[in-house]
């Protein structure tokens, strides 16, 4: 038997005799979204997973701060913020092992640090200097997706592919609730859910797709209650509970890396800052609004349950918030330096091998850069004069 | 078409920017047609992420101008059936790579429908595209994706330079039975320029190019040494949307060299006016087609062809073209070495053999 | 307030708030396919219904033969039957009002022809003559979609403006099994459920798309389960059980004409010819299979049930029969008439004006056609003399 | 690639047809790669609609050659994540227009991934596309969709037109590091041909056009009256898949009326081979591209103009077109009036300007 038969799967056999594959009962999210913090299990999760959870999301913030503050300075292009979701970002950051794989979005340079990616790097996209600053295979982080949900097949592909090559990776795509609508959100659940990929999906429901609200993107019970649709779990988690967060996706991963299959995860957050520095929050949302999660901050949640449990006191929080404005200011410093750029690299990774064509395009490149800077030489003997 | 304007603005507003101007022919279209919907990605409350769609949700209501689901099959696809029931849908596509999922409705079923059902039932739909780079986008938000467009019959597929023929396009696309893919040239949006949307002879229909600089002087006039034709300096820039301005400006200074360059904006690339351009090139000689998209299979090659196959023994050099690399989309911090630019035009220019040298041959 | 608004809509406000939109469990498929014939209920269905279900779903199966007979006789490119499927066929083209639509795909011509449409421009796109063979506004009938799932946005985007128009009208589209899979099914239901609009979406699942079994489309419960994931009711019904079916999509019409909101319906059925006349269906299924369907037959079901109630005898049952064979008679004769096709047609219809292109191509093709006719008429001038 | 043999089969089976050579050319890959896999819609049990596939599943197991679930945006986007672990998918799309719902993975991720990660993550992705007209196929079983494919850079573009080059260009495209869509010549897979997979030499590389038919005698040879070149009554065919026959049957249909026409298979369209091209144009003056694909935007304009950028002192003629009219495919009773044929070909060629005579501007 190969991995990609099911014995029980889903196929109608003549009426009277119906055998449904599957019950669909335990794919079915709870009714609230889990949490952890705050609750009576809080007491059990491990002290260094809190001090770490901790630790990532002040500097998590701080680096949101940091990155938005380089798009006033020029140094970015744009700069999508994950302020109010660090508790997704950090806890899909730290899920994963090694060998595993994550897939982030354009929003999602936050988790891809946290899984050990310079910033400097992760930014690169936005900085503008290139499309990615990476090699995916070095962290196992895949570029920066900007069409939306087009990542998601992509994640499906590669657990799949390491399953069949008896690898015990798992795959974590992160999605955003208004990419859910896309058809590759559908295609990937379902090729995923078909295949028994060891894959996980976790859509970051921040309330809005740029302006427009969850209300006007769908009219699901949750978003997780997609997944019964694709004969997976879903699974609803309060997105600003970094512990809850943490354990549903631990669960997910675990189940997909010992060949349970699929899970989507449907994370409620909220973006605390606008689409991006470019957006107008204003003209969308209240102001009403925004303060009622700020009353549910991440990190407050998360500071008050670690201070119940006296892990954390005003001298380590500061502490950590010293360790985080080190790391600003670092990224800040590098990101101040001019990217070197090589209007050359333009013709260099097209196709292994450059086609006579572009052979061609270069060599008229370099002749006009050339005589550039031929008549920038000029300009400056003759000022120099 | 021209007649209709709306009730309570008077002819006194002149929008400053093409985007403007577009927002403009949205809301004239509106107000003068209650069958035209508008519908895409925050084109609603947001008003767009360009704002050409803004204040239309307020003015008209959430069901003439709807934020959809993101899901741009979705959006071409329900667009599809609307126009079906007799609606006339104004479609946004936030950017020009965000369209390539409605690929399939597009060139299947808006192309098709008016063949299939052997004119009985046509899809007067717009697809408003932002399209083009220059604007420091990251990756996807810049591509010029035009020649999918051209090269699928039944669309037709316009683009504008101008702030007036923004309006006036849009309007006549809006007006047209036939699909028109839209493309909004992004880095003209706030480009500005004093303009009323109530001159009635600021709506161009849709398939005439237009002579933006005419190269009147060189006409005939002198025969240069060794010039097989007595048509002296001039040439004709043929290009559109956002390679336009980079035409005239090329031109101006091209005077300083002796040229006199003829520039045509092509205005619409489907139906393609033959007419203008061959008029042009027969009475300059030489040609050069301007524009960002891709060299290798873009526009260019089309437009060069057919000039080729209508004015062979007028060509006093080969077609030339100034396009975008053959190469996907470069990162912000590099787009300038990558879009046709005025020097690179007036290389091309100064290439077009006046000397009758034989040069070609070279490239190979 | 416009139709657009939906004030219960399902918009995260801040944990522990949680609000879900509505409640998951209405809609839910029930674990059985619903079925009536057979069962008591099928006493209280109108006996002129079920009469005319049976008539219809004879001729249909006399159409389906006689369909197939005429691709071996060269007079159809191609012909997908609907054998096996005609409880669906029969159901949804007599389920809606006139002003009403139906958006078929290429295997629901019999739908199109039971609504009313002549059947030579059904098979018009089959025999090749054209690509459509009606106007799709005579009948309310959509062009038949060959790209699969690409007819349902459509479907949702006309009754949506028929909505917006304050028109009484719903739509009905068509999908299979593998259609299901598709992007555009997906992003065609969560536009129909966010805007409410009044359609109705029916999966047949004949249990195969082409040669791939329904094991390899999908792991869900169900395919009516995914109807939750866009916060709409999924119902499964007996595909091969024709009064099922009509009740199925009736209550499904109904409710969405008064408002409610589309309805994804999945009917299992089973396609017992092969995919089309050019398929092998041996290469990918069983006899036994094939067979065990037989013992379902939609037209046995249905006529045992009427038989039950004294609604069918063996002379009422001839007197159908005969009327299928005079109208597949008349169809044969009326497709064994040669087409007429025009070359110069190939320019009319691809823009309101013919462009300049246009009519320079087609004043080639005319000089081509002439020339041929001439060389055409001294060939048989040569034969005359 | 060449001494990639399979294990039990010897020299001694000569597959009769394309299709036999294609599904043999898969199988022979899968043998000697285990990352090779085959992936789509029925090419597991059914071998595929054109049963190109036939056998492999069974030889290699369904995870090998796996029938996906019916949706092509996963297929592609799957085979995406496939190959940034390694493996080498080989997709089919089982027709060309249903290859448009991946149009987005393919143009804003198949073909710039290894752009976007400066060469660190290539896509050995081969997307097989059975193509083109002539089948009698209903709507949406013939188009001619290569330019959407020429015109974005980062894809390779493939097709065949003879027995062996199916054989030989498919494992190419397999071991190739880069995308290549792979068109297949829908109307040509059941020709058939004496032919042996196990010659090295009918393994080409991607990127080299031929000459399917020299056209030696007429080389400089005579010089008609008002010809300006002594190169005589020679011209240049230029084509590539289903048209490559009608081109060679022109050819030879024109040597009784004294043509001497050398026909040129490009074979790939990208990379393209300007080198064999231009040298057959300037041995010959003259030119017809030949295509099936719509003509306006299609690959013939930007074949006919980089012709005649290079070539344009040695042509006698503007370089002409014979394609598929500016219409959606027509239905099966209608599409031989809108195939290239010979006739038309041979009309193109009578147009060349034999006499130079000046007969230019008539079209406009
Ligand atoms: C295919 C596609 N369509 C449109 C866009 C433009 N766009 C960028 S972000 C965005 C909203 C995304 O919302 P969501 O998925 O909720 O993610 P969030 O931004 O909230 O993290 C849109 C429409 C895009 N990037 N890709
Ligand atoms: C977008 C698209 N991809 C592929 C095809 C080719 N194709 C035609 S029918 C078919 C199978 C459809 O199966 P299903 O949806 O179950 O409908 P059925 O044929 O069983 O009625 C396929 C793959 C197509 N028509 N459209
Ligand atoms: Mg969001
Ligand atoms: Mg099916």
């Amino acid at each position: 038997m190969t991995v990609l038969e099911q014995p029980g799967a889903y196929r109608p056999t003549p009426p009277p005799a119906w055998r449904p594959r599957a019950d669909a009962a335990p794919l079915l999210p709870d009714a609230e979204p889990y949490r952890l913090l705050g609750t009576a299990a809080a007491a059990d999760v491990a002290a260094d997973l809190l001090t770490r959870l901790h630790r990532e999301l002040v500097h998590g913030r701080r680096y949101n701060a940091q990155a938005t503050a380089l798009t006033r300075q020029g140094r970015l292009a744009v700069y999508p913020s994950s302020t109010g979701q660090e508790a997704c970002q950090v806890a899909a950051g730290l899920v994963l092992e090694e060998r595993d794989w994550l897939f982030p979005s354009y929003r999602d340079t936050l988790a891809a640090v946290v899984r050990g990616l310079d910033p400097v790097q992760a930014l690169t996209l936005l900085r503008g200097d290139w499309h990615s600053g990476y090699d995916p295979r070095d962290h196992r982080v895949a570029p920066l997706s900007t069409p939306l949900a087009t990542q998601l097949p992509h994640a499906v592909g590669l657990a799949h592919a390491a399953r069949l090559k008896g690898d015990d990776v798992v795959a974590l795509a992160l999605v955003g609730d208004g990419g859910t609508s896309e058809g590759d959100f559908h295609e990937a659940l379902n090729f995923a859910a078909v295949w028994q990929a060891p894959v996980v999906f976790l859509v970051q429901n921040n309330g809005f797709a740029i302006s427009v609200p969850l209300a006007k993107q769908t009219a699901a019970p949750s978003l997780a209650h997609k997944a019964v649709g694709y004969g997976m779990p879903g699974r609803l988690v309060d997105g600003n509970d970094a512990a809850a967060v943490h354990r549903v996706l631990d669960e997910a991963v675990r189940r997909a890396r010992s060949g349970g299959g699929p899970t989507l995860v449907e994370a409620v957050t909220y973006r605390m800052d606008a689409h991006t520095n470019a957006d107008d929050a204003t003209r969308y949302r209240t102001d009403d609004e925004v303060e009622a999660w700020r009353a549910h901050d991440p990190i407050a949640l998360l500071e008050e349950a670690m201070r119940d449990r006296d892990l954390l006191d005003d001298r380590s929080v500061e502490a950590v918030r010293e360790s985080a404005e080190r790391l600003a200011a670092g990224l800040r410093e590098r990101m101040n330096q001019e990217p070197v750029v090589d209007p050359m690299e333009l013709f260099e990774h097209i196709y292994a091998d450059k086609t006579s064509q572009l052979r061609e395009q270069a060599a008229q490149l370099r002749a006009e850069l050339e005589a550039e800077a031929e008549a920038e030489a000029d300009e400056s003997e003759k000022g120099a004069r | 078409m021209t007649t209709a304007t709306a009730a309570g603005t008077g002819t006194a507003r002149k929008p400053a920017t093409m985007a403007q101007a577009l927002g403009r022919a949205l809301r004239d279209a509106m107000a003068a047609d209650p069958s035209v919907h508008v519908l895409g990605e925050d084109v609603g409350t947001l008003g767009g992420v360009f704002r050409v769609t803004d204040g239309l949700a307020k003015e008209f209501g959430d069901t003439r101008c709807t934020d959809t689901p993101l899901a741009e099959a979705g959006i071409l696809g329900t667009a599809v059936g609307m126009a079906m029931y007799g609606l006339r849908p104004v479609v946004e596509m936030q950017f020009d790579a965000f369209a390539y999922p409605s690929f399939e409705q597009l060139i299947s079923h808006v192309a098709k429908m008016r063949n299939r059902t052997r004119g009985a039932m046509p899809l007067p739909i717009t697809v408003r595209v932002p399209y083009g780079g220059g604007i420091g986008g990251v990756e996807h938000h810049s591509d010029s994706s035009e020649i999918y467009y051209m090269a699928t019959p039944g669309l037709h597929v316009v683009a504008p330079a101008t702030i007036a023929d923004a309006y006036g396009l849009l309007r006549a696309a809006i007006a047209s039975d036939d699909p028109v893919v839209f493309l909004e040239p992004k880095r003209l949006y706030w480009s500005k320029g004093d303009w009323s949307p109530d001159r009635p002879d600021e709506v161009p229909p849709i398939g005439q190019a237009v002579v933006r600089r005419p190269g009147g002087a060189a006409v005939g006039d002198t025969a240069p040494a060794g010039g097989r034709a007595g048509r002296g300096r001039s040439a004709t820039l043929i290009s559109y949307g956002p390679s336009v301005p980079i035409c005239l400006e090329a031109a101006e200074a091209a005077r300083a060299e002796g040229w006199d360059l003829e520039v045509v904006d092509l205005r619409s690339l489907v139906p393609f006016d033959d007419e203008t351009v061959c008029a042009s090139v027969r009475r300059t000689g030489r040609a050069v087609v301007v524009h960002e998209a891709t060299g290798f299979g873009g526009p260019g090659g089309e437009i060069a062809a057919r000039i080729t196959e209508r004015c062979f023994h007028h060509l006093e050099a080969p077609v030339l073209r100034v396009t975008g690399f053959d190469i996907p989309y470069p990162p912000p911090m590099l787009e300038r070495h990558h879009l046709p630019g005025v020097d690179r035009v007036l290389d091309a220019v100064a290439r077009l053999q006046w000397e009758s040298e034989f040069t070609e041959g070279r490239a190979v």
